[in-house]
């Protein structure tokens, strides 16, 4: 799709984009042990949780890219009034920021259990709820970043407006890991997670449209 | 406003804009037909800006209904849109993009195709920054990289909202030039500007004026 | 009655701070809500009608000019006359 | 010519509707109310297991449970707004967010005050306490996208796109964590109160609850109709109605 | 330009400027003294930005010096910053405050009084605008916000970069009777523009006309 | 002082911005309760350093708001070619940044601490550590800021350089915490946290000015 080209084009442009919201990850996850000392149990005790919660709030930071500047220089005026259906447009766009910001962080997750000494019986967890909770993430964000984006300073009120929505995926993502820690099947919280990514996937992408045409009228 | 027994390409019946509680205009009918070159006129703050939003279906009007050939543009948006080429006070170009991409982008966006774009850069005196960032253009140069875009198009009706803004004199004169070409193949343009066209006549174009008449909304 | 006096009323058992801190707590939070909701009905009418003042002062502005044009206008009308006639 | 013009337009007719609901809400609410609480601290007995403490019973269940239907009732009004365009469901749900943000922070507040003397902390990361959290934050953020909106219908309509996600997310939020606190270990109070009431216990609750409910109608009226004044500040009526009382 | 026996206000020796491996002008000088109103031309991209953002001292010039008063610039920036107002292609406006607000600070930021800034906001005719937002103003009425700094400026040096960008006719008069005002009064403006300029009579305006060298970059 | 005058209005006309960063701020902490669990031990083990570094990523994110905004209307143009020495001017921001965003934060903090099941003892350390230790954030992100202001979407890139200037600060102020939970002194702590403040208010506002000067060239 040509949106989606479009996004990964400016992307790789600036490099940045794909590198910055990961080493954000990467710091935020490395602040803890700094905070909160080095011993490994607690580490290994509370790794899953703050993996997820530096994801969530990666991708979080990362939302602003999704319309604020198209919205600034007037581009997404001009998608909405192109002839493709809305919600097409909007879909090939989070997609493209999943590719962005999502794959990154899966791909370096593992690095980041090897740091915090997650239980190594919850990789394979860790990684498979990651692939099925980012893109919920980038889905439901893209609803909040829609309705705030003609909002000048929309950044905090994002974060209200998201995080709340995100509680349930890290929730069912950090249950899957602890249970996969004790080596119990976490099929059940999978599969939950599963129908978060459908459910968002079908509804999303109709409200961000609602809300886009709200914020620009 | 010419040629009344055809189909207006497009017409609006009774619009009302109100904003912030100040009435822009009230019970505004008008309408638009192939070989039009509609100029809408009034001082800042008058509502210009808000009557082309609502002509292209950004906004909605307080009252009041827009056609596109006689139907309901919010009956037929795709069509209505396929026809349409809106350029408002932001000119949608990626300052992240090269000219060329930007250019590009903003043509397969509207189902046009790309071949030749390095041709329509060079209409508008780009030729050379092909490869520049457009953030790393000036102003003028910023604007021109949009209105290549007019080159293309063959949506029949243009909605454009000051289009000559930082565009030099030669660059004025020309898109002036393809007005006039575009009415003459059947197509209808409606801007506004606070210049004086140059190239086009005066009988060659329908002035709405608009002008403040907060009056009548407490009356 | 449950209580024999006030202190033991005041005092609740032992529990006095926390039943007094919720209720003293939801009676703050309500009465502010109440007050600010009853207070906005008289900012809403003041902020309309300065607006309304607002409006008046700008149609006199507008009708202001349009005197100021005409006179202009005129002046300029006279001029031409004169021109023409000294021609 | 003008549409508002019509002698039927309706905010008018709504305005003058809630004045008229006004005076009779607040009457009851203060009757109700003055009822329910004077009973409840004066005259219920005081549990045989937490003593005067259960008074705070009074207020925390009823808030708490006025916490979660008010949101059921701004998501009614968000929806009616959205699909069948209704302006005044749009202020209506302006008008309800404040007053469900409130109860749900009585809710949190009493119900720590009450945690204290009974389980020892002001707070636990119960999933009950927890899903009244989030809603808190729910309501923040609707509350939040209202302000940050200057202009009060968009704002309504994406205050409603707001609302109807959280709706849809509710119950999946209050699923989540109630699945999330039974699975890390059992409920800390595992019997939470529910002790088979008496009536005399009873009675006050149902007067308290009354009450309150009847408060939440006046504060949505006062509101309510705050948020209809603003909508239509150029109306001729409203125009009217200012020019008597500005000061 | 004229009177070239007083000192020159603003001046500059052998100013160069590249920008991307383009050369815009190069060894450019000029004095530019009390009454001056000089129009910096040229077709788009051809520098005029670059130009007076170099003058006004935001950005260095690749190569060459600006004085003020036959004194570097870099050597007396409080004094300088003092008599210079600026009014770049951005207007400095916030959208968060209301009209009155933003002018007031910016003239008290530029150290000027503000107990008038009422009858300025009059001047470019937003009267009854006053406790607007100022994102909420269209494009014009936002551009004028900024520019009512202009009825109270005690600057001798205005340097403005397109200053009638989104301005309606009447708006353009009531400017360009101002600058005349100005220098007068002993002030000196240097402005871009790709209109025509219509009261100011052309001997009074000196023009700096800047054109694309590219070739002598190469050479 | 006049900048310090119009920062405060403005972030008085838009209210959400002295709530939302707060609000942000307790999102954040309740996120990792329902990352890691409820349990109480687990949570006062690790509140101190949940705390700080969810104050460090408030401060990260309004931090936006003290030049981005200025630098896309145009003020900040205005700003450096005013007469008034830069340095004073950027001060005056910087402090209201702080009374907008840090002071909220501590006024909030014992909450946060109850939520967390914080120690007692360490509650006056707590509130001592963020005393000293906002300011410091906010000066120091204002470098930052100053540097990114010209880069399109500098949001990440921002906490990839502010964040490592911040871990300083976060060790000694959770350290402090700590210390004080196990009934010990804490003035070392402080003392150097001070020292901190001391240092960068003195020289933050000078590389601000610089900083600033190169991102509007
Ligand atoms: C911050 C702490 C607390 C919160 C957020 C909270 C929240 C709630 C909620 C949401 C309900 C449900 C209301 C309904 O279903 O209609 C409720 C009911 C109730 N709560 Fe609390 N609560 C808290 C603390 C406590 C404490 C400490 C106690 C007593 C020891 C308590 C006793 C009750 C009782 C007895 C009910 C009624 C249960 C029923 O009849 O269904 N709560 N609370
Ligand atoms: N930020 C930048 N980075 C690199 N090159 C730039 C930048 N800004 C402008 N240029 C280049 O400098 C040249 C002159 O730009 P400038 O903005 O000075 O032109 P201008 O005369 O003001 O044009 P206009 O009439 O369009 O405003 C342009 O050709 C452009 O390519
Ligand atoms: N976002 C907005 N919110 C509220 N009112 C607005 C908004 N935008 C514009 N207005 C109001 O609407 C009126 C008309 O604005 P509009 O932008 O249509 O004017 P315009 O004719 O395009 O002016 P210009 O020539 O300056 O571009 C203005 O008086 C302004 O106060
Ligand atoms: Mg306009
Ligand atoms: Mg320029």
């Amino acid at each position: 799709m040509l949106v989606l080209k479009r996004d990964l084009t400016i992307a790789m442009r600036h490099k940045d984009d794909i590198i910055n919201p990961l080493l954000f990850f990467v710091i935020v996850v490395t602040l803890f042990p700094l905070g909160i000392g080095p011993e490994a149990q607690t580490l290994s005790r509370i790794a899953p949780g703050i993996i997820w919660v530096a994801a969530l709030l990666a991708t979080l930071l990362s939302l602003d890219r999704l319309f604020k500047s198209d919205h600034l220089d007037g581009s997404l005026e001009q998608m909405l009034l192109s002839p493709h259906p809305i919600f097409i447009l909007v879909l090939a766009k989070i997609f493209a920021h999943w590719l962005i910001t999502g794959l990154p962080l899966i791909l370096i997750a593992p690095l980041l259990a090897v740091l915090l000494h997650l239980d190594e019986r919850s990789y394979t967890a860790l990684l498979l709820t990651l692939l099925l909770g980012t893109p919920v993430l980038s889905l439901l964000g893209a609803v909040g970043v829609a309705l705030t984006v003609g909002i000048k300073k929309g950044g905090v009120l994002l974060s209200l407006l998201v995080l709340p929505l995100y509680i349930p995926v890290l929730i069912f993502a950090t249950s899957a890991i602890d249970t996969a820690a004790l080596g119990l099947p976490y099929s059940g919280q999978l599969a939950i997670i599963a129908a978060l990514f459908f459910g968002s996937l079908t509804l999303a992408p109709f409200a961000v449209g609602a809300a886009l045409k709200v914020s620009t009228n | 406003m010419s040629k009344k027994n055809s189909t207006p390409l497009i017409s609006a019946k009774k619009l009302t804009c109100i904003r912030e509680e100040r009435l822009l205009f009230d019970e505004l009918s008008l309408e638009i037909s192939a070989g039009d070159i509609v100029q809408v006129e009034g001082p800042n703050g008058s509502g210009k800006t808000s009557l082309l939003r609502i002509l292209s279906g950004l906004s909605q009007p307080y009252d009041g209904k827009i056609f596109y050939k006689n139907q309901l543009i919010s009956r037929c948006r795709e069509e209505f849109h396929q026809n349409l080429l809106y350029f408002g006070h932001l000119s949608g170009v990626k300052g992240e993009m090269t000219a060329e991409e930007n250019l590009d982008f903003n043509l397969a966006l509207h189902g046009n195709n790309t071949t030749e774009s390095l041709a329509y850069l060079a209409n508008v005196n780009l030729a050379g920054f092909e490869d520049s960032l457009a953030s790393h253009l000036s102003a003028g140069q910023h604007r021109r990289i949009a209105l290549a875009r007019l080159y293309q198009s063959h949506a029949p009706i243009w909605i454009l909202d000051e289009p000559f803004t930082a565009i030099d004199k030669q660059g004025v004169a020309s898109l002036e030039q393809l007005f006039i070409a575009h009415a003459a193949r059947g197509g209808c343009v409606i801007l506004t500007t606070h210049q004086d066209l140059i190239t086009i006549k005066p009988e060659q174009v329908t002035k709405i004026t608009l002008d403040y008449s907060y009056d009548s909304a407490f009356d | 009655m449950q209580f024999n006096s006030f202190s033991d009323f005041i005092n609740m058992g032992g529990y006095g701070f926390y039943v007094w801190l919720s209720f003293g707590v939801s009676a703050l939070i309500l009465s502010l809500l109440l007050i600010s909701s009853k207070r906005g009905h008289q900012q809403i009418i003041n902020q309309i009608a300065k607006r309304k003042q607002r409006e008046d002062k700008l149609r006199e502005a507008k009708a202001l000019r349009k005197k100021h044009n005409e006179k202009n206008e005129e002046a300029k009308k006279a001029n031409a006359a004169l021109n023409e006639v000294t021609e | 010519m003008w549409k508002w013009l019509h002698p039927y337009a309706n905010p008018e007719v709504s305005y003058h509707l809630t004045n008229k609901l006004l005076p009779w809400f607040s009457g009851l609410a203060a009757v109700f109310l003055t009822i329910g609480l004077v009973w409840a601290l004066l005259f219920a007995p005081a549990d045989y297991q937490q003593g005067d403490s259960f008074r705070i019973f009074y207020v925390h269940v009823p808030a708490a449970s006025l916490s979660m239907g008010i949101y059921f009732a701004m998501a009614i009004a968000a929806f009616s707004s959205l699909v069948w365009q209704l302006k005044l469901a749009d202020a209506s749900a302006a008008a309800i967010a404040p007053v469900g943000a409130a109860f749900t922070a009585i809710a949190l507040i009493t119900g720590a005050a009450w945690g204290k003397p009974m389980w020892g902390t002001w707070w636990i990361w119960d999933a009950r306490l927890t899903s009244e959290l989030i809603l808190l934050f729910l309501y923040l953020g609707v509350i939040a996208l209202h302000n940050a909106f200057e202009d009060k219908n968009l704002a309504g309509k994406a205050a409603g796109i707001l609302t109807l996600v959280g709706v849809i997310n509710i119950p999946i939020i209050k699923y989540s964590v109630d699945w999330w606190n039974t699975l890390h270990q059992g409920s800390t109070v595992s019997k939470l109160g529910k002790p088979s009431m008496s009536l005399d216990m009873l009675w006050p609750f149902i007067f308290s609850f009354i009450g309150f409910s009847f408060l939440v109608g006046v504060i949505i009226c006062l509101r309510f109709r705050n948020e209809i004044l603003a909508r239509n500040s150029i109306r001729p009526w409203v125009r009217e109605l200012v020019k008597n009382k500005a000061c």
